[in-house]
């Protein structure tokens, strides 16, 4: 088993993997790295085209996959819903279908509208003269308390931060023990619930494996804590399972709503 | 400099009140406020009038008297600041993450965490609202009336007053960026992080004692 | 204002300078020499000359420019002292365990004082409710209706007015002050958080009591 895993290690292009994840820093999460592949197109972001926006980001995502990047559940989710809009996209409508395809593209246009305008508004407010760079108060205040309605000086933020440390240091009072290195059904259940309530449509169980678990155990673990997630979420009635033969792949959506 | 007033005593008490408020402005680091100026000069003061003359006296000076807000305070004339500006001990620098969310707040305040998320597409991280807070911009607002009931975040007097702004009308394009419908706050996006989906009603008291 | 000098061009150069003079000697936090001032304005201002100008022009205002020692500094006009000086107290810091036991009677009212030491798990000292009840921000509410009907506190209005809270519900839940970073969360153990999946959210309820 260990030597399995080295050899792996071995094979990781590790540069390629460390010029991904220089690149994934420097992003706000999936949103802000959309608006940047975005302004490469040179155009008015009214005027994007968010077909060729999805190929570009989809095909950063597989080369992250291919060197086994780590990515964060939001990025896979991106990916997944850009690969739905797409076949909405190019494939014919289909009628009873809500959005259409144009609605869910014009929505991220706005989305990404809407967030360059408030980068371009962050830098215009602090590309304003600030107190205390550029303009000055009195330096040497006289000591006349003028405003005084209290003696005492305390604002809001003290009071506030005042109980958040007393809250912690209650927190800190209690003894955790560490638990055994497994991959747990609850863990599972909520990696898939957050990243199910995201996903348009069908997609392999394997696809919602964490990148980058390491040591065969833990991998082991997840793959059992994901397939019996799957089993309790469908058992729930959230999700919907597929599978076409013995040993295919799984299939996992969820539940569709019966109006 | 005193106009329509030609009693001799009246010039004096209206030039004693001036020096009066002259002095009090100047002692104070912070922007006081024309209730509590009022409240100095006595009764009989017309302090709108009074500030305003003193605006006007000191406009062409290298200092200024500037309204923030609900306060008036003295400050170094804008364009002095190429000349007067240090360098700086190396300040406290915001996260990119920090600023924007600062602008978010700004423009479309009362807002939530989760539409501040909807807009950025990304959670929250921990210690960015906190160091807004820390810096006297942001504070809670009052929660807004629907399902969870969210808190919301507003910015503050002195955010104005550092970022040099009567009010906030004043924020650099807010005008357009409304007339453009930039500043919807909706969530549009399922699949996008923060999906508007509020988190479930924080238990605000707890079960202590 | 400007003496002896009638090339525009040179009035405008000296304009700048005053102004600039101006400004440093109002935001220094200390009185400025003369060598410290010719530094800031260059080689070819005459600093004395510029600073009885200046001098002259604050003379009958409410602030005046003053010499200590071998520094310049601004300060408020010595007759208007009593008309400054109203009330003497300094003001103080609140020690933090009277901010702290605010804060329990904020979030926990109505409470008793036996519970707010059971809270904080200290004795609460005899001087910090007095000095909070002083500042006007708590009073006694009602007693509770259990053995030796303890008297509880609540805070007041003036409490509200002074944190600028319009109510007591726009007071952030403990899940609000945990996302602003208020309160770090406890460490995270598990092994494999998945990635940027934001951590469950943490329950409310606690240990206390």
């Amino acid at each position: 088993m260990a030597g399995e895993d080295f050899e792996e290690d071995r094979l990781t292009p590790d540069i390629a993997a460390e010029q991904l994840v220089l690149v994934l820093d420097g992003f706000e999460g999936p949103l802000d790295m959309l608006l940047a592949l975005g302004r490469e197109q040179k155009v008015d972001l009214t005027r994007i085209s968010i077909l060729q926006l999805a190929d570009q980001y989809l095909a950063f995502i597989a080369e992250a996959r291919k060197v086994r990047l780590e990515l964060a559940a939001d990025y896979l989710v991106m990916a997944a819903w850009l690969a739905y809009l797409k076949s909405r996209l190019l494939i014919p409508q289909i009628e009873d279908e809500e959005p259409s395809g144009e609605d869910m593209a014009a929505a991220l246009a706005f989305q990404l509208q809407r967030l360059e305008a408030m980068k371009e508004a962050s830098a215009k407010l602090f590309g304003r003269p600030r107190l205390g760079h550029d303009i000055f108060a009195r330096g040497a205040p006289e000591d006349v308390d003028i405003q005084r309605k209290s003696v005492f000086q305390v604002t809001l933020y003290d009071l506030l931060k005042a109980y958040g440390e007393h809250k912690k240091r209650k927190e800190n009072g209690v003894l955790y023990i560490e638990p055994v290195r497994l991959y747990s059904l609850e863990d599972a259940v909520q990696r898939l619930s957050e990243m199910l309530g995201r996903m348009p449509d069908w997609a392999t169980l394997s696809s919602f494996l964490p990148d980058g678990v390491r040591g065969a155990l833990l991998t082991r673990s997840a793959l059992a804590a994901h397939f019996a997630a799957t089993l309790e979420l469908a058992k729930a009635g959230q999700v919907e399972l597929r599978q076409d033969g013995a040993f295919a792949p799984i299939y996992v959506r969820r539940a569709q709503r019966q109006e | 400099m005193i106009e329509e007033i030609t009693n001799p005593d009246e010039v004096e008490a209206r030039i004693q009140k001036l020096r009066l408020l002259e002095a009090l402005l100047f002692a104070s680091a912070d922007p006081l406020d024309e209730e509590t100026l009022a409240g100095r000069l006595g009764p009989d003061a017309n302090v709108p009038a009074l500030l305003n003359e003193l605006r006007a006296h000191y406009a062409p000076r290298g200092v200024n008297l500037v309204r923030t807000g609900a306060g008036w305070s003295f400050r170094t004339a804008v364009d002095l600041a190429p000349l007067l500006r240090q360098e700086e001990e190396v300040s406290k620098k915001l996260s990119r993450a920090a600023i924007e969310t600062l602008a978010i707040i700004a423009y479309h305040q009362p807002v939530t965490r989760a539409e501040i998320e909807a807009i950025r597409g990304v959670a929250t991280s921990k210690g960015t609202l906190d160091i807004l807070m820390e810096n006297g911009w942001i504070r809670p607002g009052r929660r807004r009336e629907t399902p969870g009931r969210p808190l919301t975040w507003i910015t503050t007097d002195h955010f104005l007053d550092h970022f040099g702004l009567e009010s906030l009308r004043d924020l650099p394009g807010v005008e357009d960026l409304r007339a453009a419908g930039l500043l919807d706050s909706r969530p549009v996006l399922l699949g996008i992080a923060g999906g508007g989906v509020e988190e479930p009603a924080a238990t605000d008291a707890d079960e202590d004692a």
